[in-house]
């Protein structure tokens, strides 16, 4: 199967990620589309690690997701702070600082 | 020798210092002072005169050079002066009614607080106006030019707690200032013309000179004496600058100061004698001035801005004179010795009435005088017959003398002129007769009127002193003013005979402005008899309008003509409508151009940028997802612009 | 390595500047002594400078050089010219009146002090060195950055006199004061920081065509043809240079900061201002644009000389228009300013000599002029000329000398103004003859707005508001006295100026390759 | 033994018998500076495990400057034995990292600049001590909910966050590998090592709490997802170039690699992945720095994050992505220089330009430093736009002017206090200068610095960088870069007005007297301010030997 495909599924995945960042509300969820666009790139590295026949690309995603990893404790506590302190999860409601 | 001539400025010069400077323990001595002073220039100026006449006509010409004045590249000026025939007549001239006016001060003034201050001013003027004349190059005559200004302007604005007064000295210095332009444009145009503006190099080189460049230079030449010497179209300052003390009047006003225009034109005869042109322009504004002047002298009720009027005529005759070249300049010279005389002893005459009369001016209410104050009645009387040209007197050789030069121009050119000159004189016996008339005969119009003229609400502390708005007590001055009026009346007799019989004054005057006769249409005796028809004529018309009738206490309407007169011909008009108003116009416009636009401009700028950080700022909405937004928007931008930039 | 003179000349007021800042709260006497030692101990350095100053020797004497920043191909380069030295002068010699003249400008008014830390008169004496050292050592420069560096520090010191000290003669009450007082101190600082950042780009310009900013280093370059310049990027360049000194100067339309500045702060720093700052963009002009770009600005001088003429004109005619006295006298500066920058780019001997010469006239008549307009504010407690009159009955001598700074400034013959005057109007007018006929104008409006003035406030009956006024004091004739003698002397006898001058200027000429033009025939002698 | 001959042992499966793993050869000596900030690092989480509560403050402060201390020494050290120097530098540790002159003048940078935010980090005399223990600006306990009792109680009990030690130095640590990164995964990496720490830095204020964690989620949406950006884009350029270091995509893109496999030379005719996979490389560093149109997080984080942390933040993460991205543009794609540098052109100008514009209406003083820093990014864009060394090093000696006066304003702005915590409305700072002339002459320094006043840091730092634009031909660029700093000073001296010529207000701020910790901050700041300002050519020389790259 011709690696060209994985890359566009990567790059679609990656689009929807970023359109989730951009339209939903909820924390939790926007930040999920990130870890969403992170796989994309996961996707992306390991086709391209075939089709260049080094483990590099692989080698990568597993970087990746170590990083994704230690990105969800860093968020969740933030997130979870934030609506512990409003109730909300709402990304829109934090919106003190303007202008 | 020569070295003394700096002495002769460095006096009075002295004496301003000292008088300014010093504090109040000078006040006492001060006028003594200052009289002193000037009387040592006098002596001097005497000493220098016995020297020149002493040598050949051909080598009386007298320099000293002190220093190196403005010296950049080929720019020279040097503090250096020149003493000649002409300059030493002025000096005299000068120096002597200079410190016969000091005197004559000393009385006029002893009420005076600030009479210190008044010689001190009187002081500086001698030295500047003996600068004018002493300079050996146009730059410095420039500074003495200025300096007589800045006197005058200080002078006519002495009693400055009198609005008027000091509006007339601002006038007089900004009407000068008009003048000094062209003085000052003249000596640039030497500069790049003959590369210097000493008198000697100019006048070497002024044959080498295209009559266009010497025309220029000599137009503004005139200009410069046009401001000074009060002809037309800058006349209008001389009548307001009544307002100062009549010795002014008498010392700046008539005698010495406004006659410097005559001066400069004489002196620089080597360029206009290049210049036809020019020198018809100065012909028809000495013409012009010498009716002008006759005109508004007959219609004012003033006495001062009367004799005012008749200096500017007078002053008119000598330009005239002057205009008309080698044939005219030593006339004009001797017309405004002679005049000096008699025109400052009618002066101090008037300061003389006034001072009996609560400084009352207005003529209409004087009146028979003449028995109250004989002294001054012989000697303006005197300076009246000088003035007219009674035969005998002073006036009658000068005046006589330019009439005949006027007509020995030569063509109708001669013909015109010798026509002005003539109506001129025959208007001068009219308002010097009537001013005459209504002055010392007459019914004594001043009985039981509370006095006091309208346009000087208070004048000197000692007017208030001698009780003012009673009914005047009409005497006669103390000595100290008479003597230098008898003085003066002795000049205005005898000068014109001792100048004029045997040609002495030509032949003293003429190594240095060179002379000619005309070829004269009419015979002198002629001419003399036309001027002494007319002079009959011109004061009979006066003594039946004037001697006869009685004099109404209150000015009649009159024709229009004397209702111009008496607004100077509507010449203040003009200049309050044209240049005051439209200068207060333009200048209230400006400031709001520089305030709304000029700085608008840039305070608009400024507020432009505000309200564009004022709507940048709204993106900065506070929602992390247009954040998100605009960083997404500007990758794809990015992208978008590095695949175009390759596709390119 | 002989004793460092210009080095010495700028360090004693920097020196002063911050020992004054740091005398004890409480003295404040003692800072104000301090600070008018100091300014003396600079004249006298000045003074030994101009000592030392040969006419006849090279272009920049007593000449320093240490290297400074290289990679910005900056060093540490001083030595003057005539030029620097004549100005150099005017500066020593103006500060110390200007400081005695400040004498009680900056006492805090009791209630207006928050704390014993605030300490206004250390502050503003100390900044008025400040002032002083950089102009000094900008005159000194012959280093392009260096001036740079000091043209544009210079304005902050100066921001802060304008600002922090400004006149408490105010109609509109102390908060209106203080908001115009603001605004005037910004549109300085900000009018004269866009000249200065564009003049950077210039600068850095500089740097990329020449590789140094020595000007030395530049004329050899120009003289071996090393410069590799071409004609528009010099024009771009100088257009940079020029524009900066044109806000400083101030010139025809960038001009309307220096009003409102001088109407707001109080006397003295008006003098510092337009007598001692202004002047650096002047003499920048004189240095830079016409040894920096020679070609350019003989191209420029035409549009430059029409600009100067509009600001002779107009100038004259806005203090004509004038109810403020203050404001009066900066619009009379702004025509003055007009024709020093005609006498520099009319490129004769005469004009530039004289362009020169006017600088440091117009700073003494100035100084006496605002001086004594600031004594008699400080009376009266009110800037509008319709308040006063007939001030010469109750001050005399006040009056006298507000006269004599007057016709100072109208350049009346006999005193400084008119040598200078009169050079710029023959410099000119001998190479274009139109504009120095019009210039001649200025001349009248001059007289008409000095004497309006003087007759408004000195003249006419005395006013109730100025019953009972004090004549000068001892502390205020001391301070008016000594610029009147200079503005006589030097109006009398300025050749042991324009023997400082004329060599230097002599120097410029060549380097713009400019030569007078001949008179059409030369004199017999 | 090179990368591609691990993998290649990698790929053929289980063919000869894995004995011998040949173990990756890392210097450790050149990579010293990092492995100590990060074991200090670790020592610091084991200390909030062990110490008790009373010592671990002292413990944890003195354990960070120390930290910071030695890696400090430790990049003198490799400075002087000449690494800074193209003759010696090199690439360490597999080709992770590279030890050049950049590389270490921006460590010491980042390490210095860490040492005097830290201070102010452990700075406790300004708020009010609560009860009997002194507080210092971050909260009690941040999990503890805002205004809650569990706060309360947290507070009362005197409890300190003194993670934020161990916390800040992780994050030196990911800084300091940043701009030494020599491999794209190494890139990603030490950009996730920095950012996680600052964005729990950034949830910890004491005071405004509500706005700090909201900063926090900001910076960390937005942070996640530009990095996510950042990650495709390595992505692409490892598709296109079969590779992750630098020195191999460099020669890929430059054409002038070695044995081209079939796979490589397909994707090498690829441009789009090249040109995008870069374009969103520089995206996620442009992010960092804070670029317009990447800019918008700042302001609000830099308003909400606890003021010591914004400083640190502004300071030494721009220094540390500067970094990068310069490594970036003249290691991996000097053969692209004519793609990215219209692209950058653009940036740069609408930053300067934007920057200075918005700055002009802001009310906070906090935003206002926020909008200065982004204004100040463009500048340096603009150097970084030169390509040439000297370029380079302007550059370098520009951040190192600029950040230390970061930390020292921002340490200012500490001081200035009232009721509710830091004052940092612009309304409130009005007639400070009357009121506390000291505080507001050195705020005013630091102003006219930022403005870039001549004799000041700022006005050589920009000189430089001018200079090295315009020896570059990007003459446009200085101009315009000139009339933003001409717009830019108008907002400078606003606030000079407002401290200076304005009357103070009766319920104006206080000024807090702090410790030496910050008395130092500022010091140093005003130190740097004169010396850069005046006698700036030792650090000059400094720049310009380290202003080549190794490859």
């Amino acid at each position: 199967m011709n690696p060209v495909y994985y890359l566009y599924l990567a790059s679609l995945l990656f689009t929807i990620g970023a359109a989730g960042v951009l339209i939903r509300r909820n924390a939790i969820v926007v930040f999920m589309c990130v870890e969403l666009m992170l796989n994309a790139c996961n996707l992306a590295f390991v086709a391209f690690s075939r089709l260049h026949g080094n483990l590099d690309g692989q080698i990568i995603a597993f970087f990746t997701m170590v990083v994704a990893a230690a990105e969800v404790v860093v968020g969740l506590a933030i997130i979870v702070s934030m609506f512990r302190a409003r109730h909300s999860a709402s990304v829109d409601d934090a919106s003190l600082m303007k202008l | 020798m020569d070295n003394l001539i700096a002495l002769l400025i460095a006096a009075p010069l002295l004496g301003a210092a000292v008088l300014l400077c010093g504090g109040r323990a000078l006040d006492r001595v001060g006028p003594l002072v200052g009289t002193v002073l000037s009387g040592a220039s006098f002596v001097i100026g005497a000493v220098l005169f016995a020297d020149m006449l002493g040598k050949g006509a051909g080598d009386r010409t007298m320099t000293q050079h002190l220093f190196a004045w403005v010296p950049v590249a080929g720019f020279k000026a040097d503090v250096g002066f020149q003493l000649d025939q002409l300059s030493m007549t002025f000096v005299l001239l000068i120096s002597g009614v200079g410190t016969l006016i000091h005197i004559y001060s000393i009385g006029y003034m002893a009420h005076d607080e600030r009479r210190r201050r008044f010689f001190g001013y009187l002081n500086l003027f001698v030295a500047a106006m003996l600068l004018l004349v002493l300079a050996s190059n146009y730059l410095l005559l420039y500074m003495g030019w200025e300096g007589v200004g800045l006197a005058s302007y200080l002078l006519i604005g002495f009693w400055q707690h009198k609005p008027s007064a000091a509006t007339a000295a601002k006038k007089a210095f900004l009407v000068n200032r008009v003048g000094d332009m062209g003085l000052s444009i003249a000596i640039m145009l030497m500069f790049t013309t003959f590369g210097t503006f000493s008198f000697g190099g100019v006048f070497g080189a002024a044959h080498g000179a295209t009559e266009g460049k010497l025309t220029a230079i000599s137009l503004m030449l005139l200009l410069a004496a046009c401001g000074k010497s009060a002809q037309v179209p800058l006349q209008s300052w001389l009548g307001d600058a009544m307002e100062g003390p009549t010795p002014v009047s008498a010392l700046i006003h008539a005698a010495t100061m406004v006659t410097a225009g005559v001066y400069l034109i004489t002196r620089s005869a080597d360029l206009f004698n290049g210049a036809p042109t020019a020198q018809l322009a100065v012909v028809v504004v000495g013409g012009v001035t010498l009716l002008f002047g006759a005109i508004v002298g007959c219609a004012k009720d003033d006495i001062k801005k009367s004799l005012a009027g008749s200096t500017m005529s007078q002053i008119g005759y000598m330009i005239l004179a002057a205009g008309l070249g080698p044939i005219g300049y030593v006339f004009a010279i001797m017309h405004l010795v002679t005049h000096g005389f008699f025109k400052a002893g009618l002066f101090l005459g008037a300061g003389s009435v006034m001072h009996g009369m609560n400084d009352e001016v207005d003529m209409r209410k004087y009146g028979g005088l003449r028995k109250y104050m004989p002294v001054t009645f012989v000697t303006f009387g005197l300076g009246y017959l000088a003035i007219i040209g009674f035969p005998g007197l002073s006036g009658f050789f000068s005046k006589d003398k330019i009439v005949e030069a006027a007509f020995a121009k030569g063509g109708t050119e001669g013909w015109i002129l010798g026509a002005v000159t003539l109506l001129g004189a025959a208007i001068t016996a009219y308002y010097m007769t009537r001013m005459m008339l209504m002055t010392f005969f007459g019914e004594e119009r001043w009985r039981n009127t509370a006095t006091a003229s309208p346009d000087a609400p208070d004048v000197e502390p000692a007017a208030e002193e001698r009780g003012r708005h009673a009914e005047p007590h009409p005497h006669e001055s103390p000595s100290v003013m008479t003597i230098p009026m008898i003085v003066l009346a002795i000049g205005s007799v005898g000068a014109g005979a001792f100048f004029g019989v045997g040609d002495r004054f030509l032949r003293w005057l003429e190594p240095v402005t060179g002379h000619s006769e005309g070829n004269s249409p009419v015979s002198a005796g002629v001419v003399t008899a036309a001027t002494l028809v007319l002079l009959v004529v011109g004061a009979g018309i006066a003594y039946l309008q004037y001697g006869r009738r009685p004099v109404p206490a209150r000015a009649p309407r009159g024709s229009l003509l004397t209702r111009a007169a008496r607004r100077d011909l509507l010449q203040d008009d003009f200049n309050h409508v044209v240049l005051v108003r439209g200068g207060e116009h333009l200048t209230r416009s400006l400031v709001y151009v520089d305030h709304t636009v000029v700085d608008g401009v840039v305070n608009g700028t400024a507020a432009s940028f505000g309200g564009l950080s004022g709507r940048l700022r709204k993106l900065q909405n506070g929602y992390a997802r247009s954040y998100a937004l605009s960083m997404f928007g500007g990758t794809a931008v990015i992208v978008a612009a590095t695949l175009l930039m390759r596709a390119v | 390595m002989s004793f460092p003179y210009l080095t010495v000349t700028f360090a004693l007021p920097a020196a002063g500047a911050i020992v004054t800042a740091a005398v004890p709260a409480a003295r404040r006497t003692a800072a104000k002594w301090t600070a008018l030692v100091f300014s003396l101990a600079t004249l006298v350095m000045a003074a030994i400078v101009i000592v030392r100053f040969d006419p006849g020797g090279g272009q920049f004497q007593l000449a320093e050089s240490h290297a400074w920043i290289k990679d910005f191909g900056v060093s540490y380069d001083l030595g003057v010219d005539g030029i620097g030295v004549a100005l150099l002068a005017l500066t020593a010699l103006l500060i110390p009146f200007v400081i005695l003249a400040g004498w009680h400008d900056a006492d805090p008014l009791e209630e207006a002090r928050p704390n014993r830390r605030w300490r206004p008169t250390q502050g503003f004496f100390a900044l008025i060195l400040a002032v002083e050292a950089m102009v000094v050592l900008s005159f000194e420069a012959t280093d392009v950055f260096l001036f740079y560096l000091l043209f544009e520090a210079m304005l902050i010191p100066m921001y802060f006199l304008i600002g922090g000290f400004g006149d408490r003669a105010h109609s509109g009450g102390d908060e209106a004061a203080a908001t115009q007082r603001s605004y005037a101190a910004v549109k300085f600082l900000l009018y004269n920081l866009v000249g200065g950042l564009i003049m950077l780009a210039a600068v850095i310009g500089v740097y990329v065509v020449a590789g140094t900013f020595s000007l030395t280093d530049i004329a050899h370059l120009r003289a071996a043809g090393d410069l590799s310049m071409s004609t528009s990027t010099g024009r771009w360049l100088f257009l940079g240079f020029f524009f900066a000194f044109a806000v400083k100067a101030p010139l025809w339309p960038v001009h309307t900061w220096l009003p409102s500045a001088m109407g707001e702060s109080t006397a003295p720093v008006a003098v510092l201002l337009t007598a001692v700052v202004d002047k650096v963009g002047t003499f920048a002009m004189l240095r830079y644009c016409l040894q920096l770009f020679p070609e350019a600005s003989k191209w420029a001088t035409p549009v430059i000389l029409v600009l100067a003429l509009i600001s002779i004109v107009y100038g004259a005619l806005l203090a004509v228009g004038q109810r403020d006295i203050k404001r009066l006298i900066a619009y009379a500066s702004i025509s003055h300013f007009g024709f020093i920058i005609m006498g520099i780019f009319a490129m004769t001997s005469q004009g530039q000599s004289g362009a020169t010469l006017y600088m440091v006239n117009h700073g003494i008549s100035t100084a006496a002029l605002m001086l004594v307009a600031g004594f008699l504010i400080s009376r009266r407690g009110s800037r509008l000329i319709s308040d006063y009159g007939g001030v010469q009955k109750v001050a005399p001598v006040l009056a006298g000398t507000f006269l004599i700074g007057g016709l100072a400034t109208l350049s009346l013959p006999g005193l400084s103004p008119f040598v200078s005057e009169f050079l710029v109007l023959v410099g000119t007018f001998s190479r274009y003859p139109v504009i120095g006929i019009i210039a001649t104008i200025g001349i009248v409006l001059a007289a008409l707005y000095v004497l309006v003035l003087y007759q408004r406030t000195m003249t006419g009956p005395v006013k109730a508001t100025v019953q009972g006024m004090s004549d000068l004091k001892v502390r205020e004739v001391v301070v008016v006295a000594p610029l009147i003698a200079l503005l006589i002397f030097l109006g009398v006898y300025p050749k042991p100026l324009t023997d400082i001058v004329n060599p230097a200027v002599h120097q410029t000429m060549s380097q713009v390759d400019r030569t007078d033009p001949h008179p059409q025939l030369e004199a017999s002698r | 033994m090179s990368a591609p001959a691990v993998h290649s042992l990698w790929t053929t499966t289980a063919a000869d018998s894995i004995g011998t793993i040949p173990s990756p050869h890392i210097e450790y000596g050149q990579i010293s500076p990092v492995l100590i900030v990060a074991g200090a690092a670790m020592v610091g989480v084991l200390f909030e495990a062990f110490v008790p509560r009373k010592a671990r403050y002292y413990a944890q402060v003195i354990l960070a400057v120390l930290g910071l201390a030695a890696a400090f020494a430790a990049v003198v050290a490799l400075a002087a034995d000449g690494y800074g120097s193209a003759s010696k530098a090199h690439i360490a540790a597999e080709g992770a990292v590279a030890v050049d002159g950049p590389a270490l003048f921006l460590q010491g940078t980042i390490l210095l600049t860490a040492v005097v935010a830290i201070f102010t980090f452990a700075e406790r005399r300004l708020d009010p001590a609560a009860g009997s223990h002194r507080v210092d600006s971050f909260a009690a306990q941040g999990a503890a909910m805002p205004g809650s009792d569990a706060e309360k109680a947290a507070v009362r009990a005197g409890f300190t966050t003194t993670e934020v030690f161990p916390l800040s130095l992780f994050a030196v640590a990911g800084m300091l590998v940043f701009p030494a990164a020599n491999d794209l995964l190494t890139l990603f990496v030490a950009l996730e090592v920095l950012s996680l720490p600052l964005y729990l830095l950034c949830a910890l204020a004491r005071r405004k709490r509500l706005i700090s964690q909201e900063a926090a989620v900001k910076y960390f949406l937005l942070g996640a997802f530009s990095s996510a950006f950042l990650l495709f884009g390595v992505a692409l350029l490892y598709g296109y170039s079969g590779s992750v270091t630098y020195a191999r995509i460099a020669e890929v893109v430059d054409g002038t690699v070695q044995n081209v496999d079939p796979a490589l030379a397909g994707t090498m005719g690829n441009d789009a992945l090249l040109l995008i996979g870069a374009a969103l490389v520089i995206m996620g560093l442009l992010f960092k720095v804070g670029a317009v149109p990447f800019h918008m997080w700042t302001p609000d984080v830099y308003q909400g994050a606890p003021t010591p942390v914004t400083g640190f933040m502004a300071a030494a993460t721009k220094v540390a992505a500067f970094g990068a991205l310069l490594r970036l543009l003249y290691v991996v794609l000097p053969g692209l220089t004519w793609d990215w540098r219209p692209v950058m052109w653009g940036v740069a100008i609408i930053t300067m330009i934007g920057g200075a514009i918005v700055a002009i209406t802001q009310t906070d003083i906090k935003r206002l430093l926020a909008y200065s820093s982004i204004a100040h990014a463009g500048f340096i864009l603009a150097g970084v736009i030169a390509a040439s060394p000297n370029g380079i090093s302007s550059v370098l000696f520009y951040l190192a002017a600029y950040s230390f006066v970061t930390v020292g304003a921002f340490a200012v702005v500490t001081l200035v206090r009232d009721a509710g915590g830091e004052a940092t409305h612009l309304s409130k700072w009005a007639g400070l200068g009357r009121r506390s002339p000291l505080v507001a002459a050195v705020f005013a320094v630091f102003l006219l610095a930022f403005a870039g006043i001549p004799l000041t840091s700022g006005f050589a730092g920009k000189f430089a960088v001018f200079k090295a634009a315009a020896a570059g031909g990007a003459v446009p660029l200085v101009i315009i870069g000139v009339i933003s700093s001409a717009i830019a000073a108008f907002f400078y001296i606003r606030v000079i007005v407002l401290m200076f010529f304005s009357e103070p207000r009766p319920d104006g701020p206080t000024v807090a007297v702090p410790s030496p910790l910050t008395m130092v901050t500022i010091g140093v700041g005003v130190a740097v301010v004169l010396v850069f300002g005046i006698a700036p050519q030792y650090f000059l020389d400094l720049a310009g030997q380290a202003g080549t790259f190794a490859r």
